[in-house]
Formats: C-alpha cells, structure tokens, sequence
C-alpha cells in the first residue's frame, strides 16, 4: 500500500486529496500509467505528465524514479510559491 | 533560523526587530515581502494558496540551510502563509542579517528564487469570472541557473 | 517617492505598511535596514553620524531618481538618521516597492551602493580609547562599477 | 565672498564647521592653496587632498572644478553613510 497525494488542479482533475493505492509498480511512471487507466478523471489528471511534477517521501523526484520503499508519492502542477 | 508556515498574517516590523534582538554582530537586515497584486484590469477578490503540509516545512528548511552554506548570515527568517488572501495582504516574507549588506543581499534572493520553484505551493486566483490556478513561469525555473 | 534625514529612529513595520498602503500593482517589497554593529572584540559605546544639511538630501533624491529611471518602482523610501547612537540602533533603511521581485531587489541595491559612497554621511565610531573617524572602504567605491 | 564649509575630520583639523572667505581663487585647488598658506591646521586638513571631496553648491565636484558664481564650497573625507 502507497499513499498517492494530489494537489491544486491535479486534486481538483481527480476530485480527491490523497489514497490510498495497493500497487506492484515499479517505478513512478509506471504508477501513472495504472492511474491513467483507471477512470477518465485520471487520465486527465495525467495526460501530460511534463506539467506535472513528482514527489517521493516528500523530495522532489522524477517519472522514472523507482518506488521501492517510498510510502507516500504525490503529484502536483509546477510550484508558484512566493 | 526559523521556518514558519501559517494561515494567520504576519507583522513585518515585529518579526524584524525579535529578529535583530537575538542577533550579533548584525550590520544588514534585508527582507522581502510577497503581496498579492492588485491589478485592476481584473476583479480578483481572493488569492487562495495550497501547500504540501510536510513537505513545505522540510523544502524551506533545506532552501534556508542552502543559504547559510553559501553566504555568511547571522540569522534567517522564512515566512509562508497559505489558505485564502485578499490584494494588498502579504502573502510571505523572508529576512536575512549579515555583518555586511552584500551577504543579506545575496542570500535574500537566493531564497526568493528557490521558494518560487521548489517550495511546494500553488497559488488559484479566484475573480468573478471564476477561479484560475497560476501557472508557473518559466523565467522563475531559469532563475536558478545563476546560483 | 520618499526622502527622509531624521535624528528619531523609524519603524521600519510602520514605515512600510503605510508605504504598501498607497502604492497599488505592488507585489514585491524589499527592505534594507542598516544598524550599528555590536562588536565585540571592541567596547562601541557610542556612533555618532554627522552629515551636510541640504546636501544630504538633493544627494539621496538624486539617487532616488536614478534608480526610478532604471527599474520600474511603484515606490521608493530612503531614511537616514544623524546624531548618535548605540550598538543595535537601526541607522537607516532604504524600501522599494514593484510589480515584480527583480526590479525591487536591483533598486534597493543600487540604492545602497550610492548611498554609501555618494550621499554625504560621515560615521565616527566612539569606544573607551577614544574616538575614530570610520575609513571608507575601496569596495564601496568599487560597488558603484556594476551598475 | 564665498561659504566655505568643513565636516568630519576635516571640520575637527581645522577647527570650526563653517567661513566666509574672500578669495580671488579661480578654481577649487588654487583656493586650497590659499587655505594651506594660512595656518598650520589648514595646511593639515589639506595634507593630502587625494584622500579629500570637495562640493560645490552641493553637488559633488573635483579640485580643478571652476570656481565662477559657486556660492558655497564644502571639504570632507570620503562618505562613509548607510
């Protein structure tokens, strides 16, 4: 089990927050790929996964990072603090 | 050093001067202060803005102790508010103290430019048209290319 | 577009509110507050700022202009106080006010780098030894070669 | 008659903060001259006018400057404020 957190208009494509995702991939991009097919909303949260960005456990990352150990992924548009 | 990510405003005079008291050797403080922009070609009414609980706390820690590295700081203070603001609210602040201006100067901005692409936050504009999320702006992510 | 040489010391929070509060399109403020360095290896009782009334502030304007010729600024405050004061004491601040955070940051920069070498301030550092007339430093000067 | 003013180390050196001064100077330098011949505390104040700034009406000048309709001269150390 991995918990998945969605944020800003990523959250709102998908209309939830956070879940909880029992999951065998492999890598971050292969994660994306099972959420995709899932349902419509998710595969507009991901169609273009170079507007999005990645973490794992918090760090910034990347798609092809793999998920081993990594207990919470979230997904979110590039940051716009300040 | 402090981190501070909060939903209530903050005071810039007073944050500044507990800042400066518990500091030595202190000849520059600079600070900057984020604003929502009042622009009057639009209605905005609110500027809403989402962080990352968690990550954000650890992501301003790591951009803080990145400019203590580089530059020789007596103190400094990062302030990052979120959930919903109104133009003319201050949105963030950082300050910087240093013996000499060009330290404070420096690490001031070093900090701002980290904080727009790597702290995770994300700013909707809520106007009477309907809401918008800012995008990022690709002059922010070449903006770390000079440090 | 404010110039003020003053004895009393400021509030850098109220100063800055009130100035955020009549400017509109602002989204960035930075601040540089300079203050009397507490040095320990020396007893510093007392610094003591002597200046050419009159000059003082055609020079700081003349500054001012400058720096609202090269940036786009929704405002600019200089304060600079004379007479005497202690350890800690603030000295002086300069505020700059714009839509975006790099014109802010170069303007209260620039503004710094002239004022130090260009507006006619003179520091006298008082200790137990006596009394020392603070030296320029060639870096000031140099300063003024990047802008 | 022309105001001749001194500040910082300059005024101390010389002893008072202000003058009138009659002179029939024509420049900044040929004025200097004729203070320094005076008396021992302006030759002093004016050992080594490379490490002086000279103002003229209160606008930052130089020793070769002319001294035509200038009311108000004023010699000090290099600036030291902010």
């Amino acid at each position: 089990m991995i918990d998945v957190m969605y944020f800003a208009w990523v959250r709102e494509r998908i209309g939830l927050p956070r879940e909880q995702i029992e999951t065998s991939a492999g890598t971050v991009a292969e994660l994306v790929e099972e959420l995709k097919a899932r349902e419509d909303r998710y595969a507009a949260a991901f169609a273009d996964t170079t507007a999005l960005r990645v973490a794992l456990d918090q760090e910034l990352s990347d798609f092809s990072a793999p998920l081993d150990g990594v207990r919470e992924v979230a997904f979110f548009p590039p940051m716009t603090g300040g | 050093m402090t981190v501070r990510v909060q939903e209530a405003p903050f005071d810039l005079g007073a944050e500044v001067s507990q800042f400066t008291n518990t500091s030595h050797d202190v000849g520059a403080v600079v600070t900057f202060t984020g604003i929502v922009r009042d622009l009057t070609t639009r209605d905005l009414a609110v500027m809403e803005i989402e962080h990352y609980p968690g990550m954000t706390e650890k992501a301003l820690q790591k951009i803080v102790d990145q400019a203590n590295e580089r530059w020789s700081l007596a103190d400094v203070l990062v302030i990052h508010r979120y959930g919903k603001m109104a133009p003319g609210d201050q949105i963030m602040m950082v300050a910087t103290a240093s013996a000499h201006r060009q330290d404070a100067f420096e690490a001031a901005q070093f900090l701002m430019d980290y904080l727009k692409s790597r702290a995770p936050f994300w700013k909707k504009e809520i106007t009477q048209d309907g809401e918008t999320w800012v995008e990022s702006k690709a002059q922010d992510e070449d903006a770390l290319s000079r440090w």
